[in-house]
């Protein structure tokens, strides 16, 4: 009991908790299953997302062109839709496509070892230059969907949006993916110590590059709902969108320097983003707020963490071995 | 001797050929051989940086060999990774234990090779169960759940153990296993390899002590210099042999130990302790005096020493530097004191590798090199040269980078370093570790020059004679506290041997 | 038998080698032809290109973010990042808008900008340094932190109606052609260059960035080192503040939006290694020109602007995946 | 030697701008000697304007007309642009005085205020709750527009203005606050939206919502973009000048000027071709011509033209 009041999800759901205490003491609508249901499907491409580069993040990398892949996917399934390709397809499409950016960010990570941050930092304006090299800028609006491409995401399914269920979705086969395959384990295995992965004969570099092909895959899926869901395709969606995926990992406590982690740290990470964004304004408190919250939190859930992680040192006297 | 056709009938089963391998400045490994058969233990015997290790990396496919070959049951195998050698059958105790520090104890074991349910999922229950039996088996008493981190260096090495013993093996390799094991442990590791013997299986067994190497060894191979000397069977040879081939010269030559004049005391420490590492230390250390520190690996030295030098903090106790006591905060503190610290862990806490060697010699001696802030490079060259010259380094130019040369020769540029600020104490971890003949005789040489000269000297060596030859007094650790101290006649192996290991007196070794 | 090697070995040279020599192997050596490169390109290219106030005018796109490249690329190189460099600006024009509201003399408004540039970075530096919390996390919190401050005290409001003498930090020329914001971005290429190159400090910052425990265990102060570094990132994103608040006469809390990755990607393009440990300053005096003159030659065929981040993101891969390349194919 | 105009944007790729080069394309062929430079910064960002006007400043064109992302920013740029001798106006989202040498709006804003209000009030005549959701904070020209509603909102008694929330001209951010709007004031009878990224948004929202017939969303949108929904019901009517026109007098302003046919001061009536011609008062501000409504029964006409 003791070990579960001090893990690190707990205390975090614990703050959501009372996050939502504190909103509906203000303004109880708020936490109406109906409204909860709402605030989880808006918060799920940022819980997509957040899984994607939570599995980055372990392997001691980062991905800072989930956003721009998002926006360049998305905007070719619109593209597509137009062409009269039907959904399924397009589906396919996105995912393989968003695959196939995240390899590419993959392959220079691993065979020309340049270090993760310049590679999407430079890929991060690639994407999106593409997509304007595509487009010549334009737009494509509601009008220019069909009404099937639009309406998958919003479908209701017992009750909730199927947006929402793919978040599920998303979140069971992720804890799988880390939980009980040898794949999952790998990416802990080379972000916690890459010397001794090697020993235990897992490839650091082919173990990176999956990751962010999954984290790509699940960019390029994100890019069909979000433009479904928005009904709206231009360059600049999802601006600046990879820096709430990252700041949802750092408060579910993934931690930056690889090898640690969970998902439901980061899915509980991205929820408490989630509520602030959607609660700020429902509250009444000024959106200029919001940002400035945002970023103590992050700065909160740092110390938090970073308080959380014992003494330092060898362990060497037999009486402080196994201290709980 | 001779290289020695194999014993009797039974064919290797598995075998080396020519095998070379080189590092950058050093050539570990060159054109040796070696041998394992089946239920015997073959014993692996050599200097420091002999090669020993070497040789475990290459069979467990860490790294390749640059010529040679391998054979297993007389048919040629390469093991591009660390999976291929365990599917091989070839599994290993590291050295070094390379595990992960935030996944569990079963983890730790079944990483690589988990069980799987029948969807291809791992099975945690199994796993866990799994490593607990394993464990049992090598009598660790550890919980499979608990996270790696939170163990000591000894419990780790057994989680090693069972790592190794996790993969159903031909071959089983074990890097001095009982470096880090107390009394306990380590009998129940020989009896382990009892068991794996009369499994059949072949063992290779790495060791510095040679009274394990006669208890379970029937096989000896001796390599020196990253050269094949000889093999052949236990019963053949004796301990003055082996030591002969080893070094290659009488023993007692190395330690050019002189007699040196003990003056005042220049630091006195008293009731250091700490939440984890060390507890109660307290000891005197004087003028012109060589003070050994003498443990098994994990004994806890080398972070004694690290808090005397400001690295970490004591919880408590003080210490006295001439007639100030103080409490040192860091470890510039330690160097304005006079106190200076060559570390054990060359790579990560001694070299700044990828800058020039002149710069890494007047690091810690910059306000004096430089004028006003500004560096003046005439100076740092004329610093740094006069003290490589004095260590005989061996490199291509001063502005050539550290990690260019070979370890031997980075040890003495971090020796270079303290030297150069004129210490009045000077703390050489593990001074020898991993380096050569002759430079070691160039350390030993200069050591016992400083301590001439009226240097206070603290060396903290896991090397038995090279204690023995150069201290004046020795301290022995175990377990994160002071365990005996001996000078004169009472220096003697089997007394360093049993305060290390914990051996009571009159208790049969 | 094995005998030691005798002390008669091979001679250490008894000199260094010579900075001539090592410049020409350097990266800074390719990053100068490319920009010379550029140059040719774009006086082929374009009529309006050699025309000194047209270079002039073309310096404003890159002073005020290498001014915070010079500081950022000191820190990258110690093996710590600063993101919160373009909300540092936000911030202390918000301060200084204030401190004009409220009737502050030139003189005040710019120690106003230092000033809250200072305490933002201490503020960063006190979290890195005196805490050990990872640089990156922290600084992503405080890009959104300090940007909020702003958004906070401005909301949807500007402050505009500077002095007119406040004009002058980013409008004015000291000489001819030469704007202050340029002969600003001289004088601290050569300041860095000498802190980084010449210094004590400077070469703390190498060792610390190369091996941080080396360092401490060397008697650096290397927490301390590490603060100051995120103190003058601060001060200099403080001195980009002033200087763009005044370019711009007025203050939005969006104001600088996302300089932070052009200052980095200035940085990295500069050859410095995002790992720590390596890089020069002129190599991001360089990288800067390039940038400037990458996106003016591009803005005079008007050329949009993504598809000159488009042509800088290749840059960026393209400058250090070719030697790699290279090595891998020489292999 | 043609003249060289610049027709600046606040980001390349919006439709409605698309819309105004279209305009300025149409006066070039008609004057003839005219070339137009289409430019704009990639997102909508003060600073990224000041490069690209600075680029045109070196390549000495000459007019610049710009719609402006920052009303202050942008004026010591400009001033350079004049000092150099070109001739630079100000359309659409406007830059204080100092830093054009005339502003044109599409409308004049009293107009466009009334008109807002106006058109949520029509469909409400039991009176309500109605919310405003604009695009940017620094937005120029919807801060003047919410101001002049404000003014006449006495004219319409029994409508309250609820609140304002911001989408800054993000798509995604738009449908947010137009969620959190509903949530927030269960009673909502209308959106305004005077911004073209704004109205479709909430106009998705509500449907969405399910809240078709219940809130009625209006303000200031494209026919090409809003068709679907004038269909649907989410919007029952809207506003907007025609951007071509807006593009197309603005060029014919800039020529004039540059070509010394007009001249920039108070009370001055400068000609924009088949659009006539504007007045400018003594802020040297003029409008171009009514906001036009669209419903059910005009939409079709329009939504393929813009
Ligand atoms: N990765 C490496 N890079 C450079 N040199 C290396 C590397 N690994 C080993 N060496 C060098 O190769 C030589 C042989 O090292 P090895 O570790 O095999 O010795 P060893 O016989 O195991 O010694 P010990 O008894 O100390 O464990 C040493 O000189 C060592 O410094
Ligand atoms: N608690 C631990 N966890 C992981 N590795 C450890 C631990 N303790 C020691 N090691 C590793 O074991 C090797 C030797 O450790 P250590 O430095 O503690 O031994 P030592 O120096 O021989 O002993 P002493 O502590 O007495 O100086 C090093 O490679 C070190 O990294
Ligand atoms: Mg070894
Ligand atoms: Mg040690």
């Amino acid at each position: 009991m003791s070990s579960l009041l001090k893990s690190r999800e707990a205390i975090l759901a614990l703050a959501i908790l009372i996050l939502l205490a504190l909103i509906a003491s203000r303004f109880p609508g708020f936490v109406s299953p109906l409204n909860l249901a709402n605030v989880f499907t808006d918060t799920s491409p940022l819980i997509i997302l957040a899984l994607g580069q939570m599995v980055v993040i372990v392997t001691k990398c980062i991905d800072l062109s989930v956003a721009a892949n998002l926006a360049l996917t998305g905007m070719i399934a619109a593209m597509m839709n137009g062409a009269g390709v039907p959904l399924p397809l397009i589906l396919l499409t996105v995912i393989a496509l968003g695959a196939t950016l995240g390899a590419v960010n993959g392959l220079l990570v691993w065979k020309l070892d340049i270090p993760s941050i310049v590679v999407t930092l430079g890929t991060m304006t690639i994407y999106r230059g593409i997509i304007f090299l595509l487009t010549d800028g334009k737009w494509i609006n509601a009008h220019e969907m069909t009404e099937g491409f639009k309406a998958l995401p919003r479908l209701i399914f017992l009750g909730l949006p199927i947006m929402a269920w793919m978040a599920v979705a998303v979140i069971v086969l992720t804890v799988v993916l880390v939980r009980r395959t040898a794949l999952g384990r790998a990416f802990f295995a080379v972000g916690g110590n890459a010397h001794a992965a090697v020993y235990t004969g897992i490839s650091v570099g082919r173990t990176q590059m999956a990751a962010f092909v999954i984290s790509g895959a699940l960019a390029g899926f994100t890019g069909y709902l979000w433009v479904a869901r928005y009904a709206v395709a231009y360059v600049d969606i999802a601006g600046g969108f990879e820096l709430d995926v990252v700041a949802a990992c750092v408060i579910g406590g993934i931690a930056i320097a690889g090898g640690a982690g969970t998902v439901a740290g980061c899915v509980m990470g991205a929820l408490f983003l989630g509520i602030i964004k959607n609660a700020l304004p429902v509250v009444g408190i000024s959106p200029f707020w919001q940002m400035a919250i945002s970023g103590a939190a992050i700065l909160i859930a740092i110390a938090f963490n970073s308080r959380n992680q014992g003494p330092k040192g060898r362990i060497i006297l037999k009486k402080a071995e196994h201290r709980a | 001797m001779q290289a020695q056709p194999a014993s009797g009938t039974t064919p290797p089963v598995l075998s080396l050929r020519g095998i070379s391998k080189s590092f950058p400045g050093v050539r570990a490994l060159n054109g040796v051989q070696l041998d394992l058969f089946p239920g015997q233990v073959t014993a692996l015997i050599g200097e420091n940086g002999a090669g020993k290790s070497t040789i475990v990396k290459i069979l467990t496919g860490i790294y390749q060999p640059d010529e040679g070959s391998i054979a297993i049951d007389g048919r040629p195998v390469q093991f591009p990774t660390a999976q291929a050698a365990g599917d091989a059958g070839v599994t290993a105790i590291h050295q070094e234990t390379v595990l992960f520090d935030e996944l569990t104890v079963a983890e730790n074991i079944f990483i690589g090779h988990a069980p799987r349910t029948r969807l291809g999922l791992i099975d945690w229950a199994a796993m866990e169960a799994e490593a607990r039996r394993l464990l049992t088996s090598i009598g660790a008493n550890l919980d499979p759940k608990v996270r790696l981190r939170d163990l000591g260096i000894a419990s780790k090495h057994l989680v090693a153990i069972a790592r190794a013993l996790s993969i159903d093996a031909r071959v089983v390799i074990m890097d001095e296993p009982t470096a880090a094991l107390s009394h306990k442990e380590i009998h129940e590791l020989y009896e382990l390899v009892e068991t794996l013997k009369a499994q059949g299986k072949a063992i290779l067994f790495i060791s510095h002590k040679f009274d394990e190497i006669f208890r379970i060894a029937d096989r000896w191979t001796v390599f020196r210099d990253g050269q094949f000397i000889a093999e052949g069977h236990i019963t053949d040879v004796t301990e003055g042999q082996l030591v002969q081939m080893m070094v290659g010269r009488s023993v007692d030559q190395i330690y050019p130990k002189r007699p040196a004049r003990i003056g005042n005391p220049v630091l006195t420490v008293s009731g250091y302790c700490h939440p984890t590492e060390f507890e109660d230390i307290g000891f005197t250390l004087h003028e012109g005096e060589i003070l050994g520190f003498y443990g098994l690996v994990g004994a806890g030295r080398s972070e004694v020493m690290q808090a005397l030098f400001g690295i970490t903090k004591p919880s408590k106790g003080a210490c006295r530097i001439g007639n100030d006591i103080r409490v040192i905060r860091s470890t510039a503190q330690a160097v304005e004191a006079g106190i200076v610290y060559v570390p054990e862990d060359r790579g990560k806490q001694g070299a700044v590798k990828g800058l020039p060697i002149f710069q890494n010699v007047t690091l810690p001696s910059l306000s004096r090199t430089s004028k006003g802030g500004f560096l003046r490079l005439s100076e740092e060259f004329r610093l740094a040269r006069d003290y490589t010259q004095r260590l005989d380094l061996r490199a291509a130019s001063l502005d050539q980078d550290v990690g260019l040369l070979s370890g031997g020769n980075q040890q003495k540029v971090v020796i270079a370093k303290w030297l150069a600020t004129r210490p009045r104490v000077i703390i050489l971890d593990e001074p020898t570790k991993g380096i050569d003949i002759g430079s070691k005789a160039a350390v030993h040489d200069f050591m016992s020059e400083l301590a001439a000269q009226g240097l206070a000297v603290i060396m903290v060596s896991s090397e038995i004679p090279e204690v023995l030859g150069m201290s004046d007094r020795v301290i022995v650790m175990r377990e994160g506290r002071i365990a005996a101290e001996f000078a004169g006649d009472a220096m003697t192996p089997e007394n360093l041997v049993r305060a290390a290991v914990g051996i009571e007196e009159g208790e049969a070794a | 038998m094995t005998t030691a090697p005798q002390a008669t070995g091979r001679q250490i040279p008894d000199r260094l080698m010579s900075p001539t020599r090592r410049a020409l192997k350097s990266w800074e050596m390719l990053l100068f032809v490319v920009a010379v490169g550029i140059f040719v390109a774009n006086s082929l290219a374009s009529p309006y290109f050699l025309d000194p106030w047209n270079l002039s005018d073309a310096s404003f796109n890159f002073t005020e973010k290498a001014l915070i490249a010079f500081a950022m690329a000191m820190l990258i190189i110690a093996g710590e990042i600063d993101l919160s460099v373009a909300s540092i600006i936000a911030l202390a024009s918000t301060a200084m808008g204030a401190a004009m509201i409220a009737g502050a003399p030139v003189p005040v408004l710019v120690a106003v900008g230092l000033g809250t540039g200072v305490l933002c970075g201490a503020f960063n530096g006190l979290l890195v340094a005196r805490f050990g919390l990872p640089s990156i996390v922290v600084t992503i919190g405080t890009m959104s932190l300090f940007r909020g401050l702003s958004y906070i005290a401005l909301g949807d409001g500007a402050y505009t109606g500077y002095p007119a003498g406040f004009g002058w930090f980013g409008q004015g020329y000291v000489w001819w052609v030469f704007s202050f914001e340029l002969v600003l971005f001289a004088l601290f290429a050569v300041v860095f260059y000498v802190l980084l190159h010449r210094t004590n400090f400077g070469r703390a910052v190498y060792v610390i960035g190369n091996n941080a425990t080396a360092a401490r265990f060397s008697g650096i102060r290397v927490d301390r080192i590490r603060f100051m570094l995120f103190v003058l990132t601060g001060l200099m994103s403080g001195i980009a503040a002033v200087c763009l608040t005044s370019r711009l006469g007025s203050t939005r809390p969006s104001i600088a939006m996302g300089w932070e990755l052009e200052a980095v990607t200035m940085v990295v393009l500069g050859g410095v290694s995002i790992l720590g440990g390596s890089g020069s300053i002129p190599g991001v005096v360089i990288a800067a020109l390039v940038m400037g003159l990458v996106t003016f030659g591009l803005g005079l065929l008007n050329v949009p602007g993504i598809v000159m981040s488009i042509i800088i993101g290749a840059l960026l891969i393209g400058v250090i995946a070719l030697p790699r390349l290279w090595r891998m194919l020489r292999k | 030697e043609p003249k060289r105009i610049a027709l600046v944007v606040k980001a390349l790729g919006i439709g409605f701008f698309e819309a105004a080069a279209k305009g300025a394309e149409e006066a070039a062929k008609e004057l003839g000697d005219v070339e137009i430079i289409y430019t704009g910064p990639t997102d909508t960002t003060a600073e990224g304007q000041i490069e690209v006007i600075n680029s045109l400043i070196a390549q000495k064109v000459d007019a610049i007309a710009v719609s402006a992302n920052d009303t202050d920013a942008l004026v010591p740029t400009l001033k350079k642009a004049m000092d150099r001798g070109i001739t630079v106006i100000s359309w659409d989202s406007g830059v204080a005085p100092e830093g054009r040498m005339m502003h044109l709006n599409p409308s004049s804003n009293p107009l466009i205020g009334n008109m807002i209000i106006k058109l949520a009030a029509d469909n409400l005549p039991e009176g309500g709750e109605v919310a405003v959701l604009s695009a940017t904070t620094t937005s120029t020209n919807q801060n003047t527009w919410i101001e002049e509603m404000n003014k006449v909102m006495g004219n319409y008694p029994g409508v309250t203005v609820v609140g304002t929330v911001y989408g800054d001209d993000l798509a995604d951010k738009s449908y947010r606050e137009a969620q959190g709007l509903m949530q927030t004031y269960p009673n909502l009878k209308a959106i305004i939206a005077p911004t073209s990224v704004g109205i479709v948004a909430a106009a998705q929202a509500v449907t969405d919502a399910g809240k078709i017939g219940q809130i009625n969303v209006t303000g200031l949108g494209l026919p090409s973009e809003m068709a679907g929904h004038v269909k649907s019901g989410a919007s029952k009517s809207f506003a907007i000048w025609n951007p071509i026109d807006l593009g197309y007098s603005a060029t014919m302003i800039a020529y004039n000027l540059a070509n010394g046919t007009a001249k920039a001061e108070a009370g001055a009536e400068i000609p924009m071709g088949r659009m006539g011609s504007v007045k400018l008062d003594d802020k040297l501000e003029g409008a171009m011509a009514d906001p036009f409504v669209y419903d059910a029964s005009n939409i079709d006409a329009f939504s393929s033209i813009f």
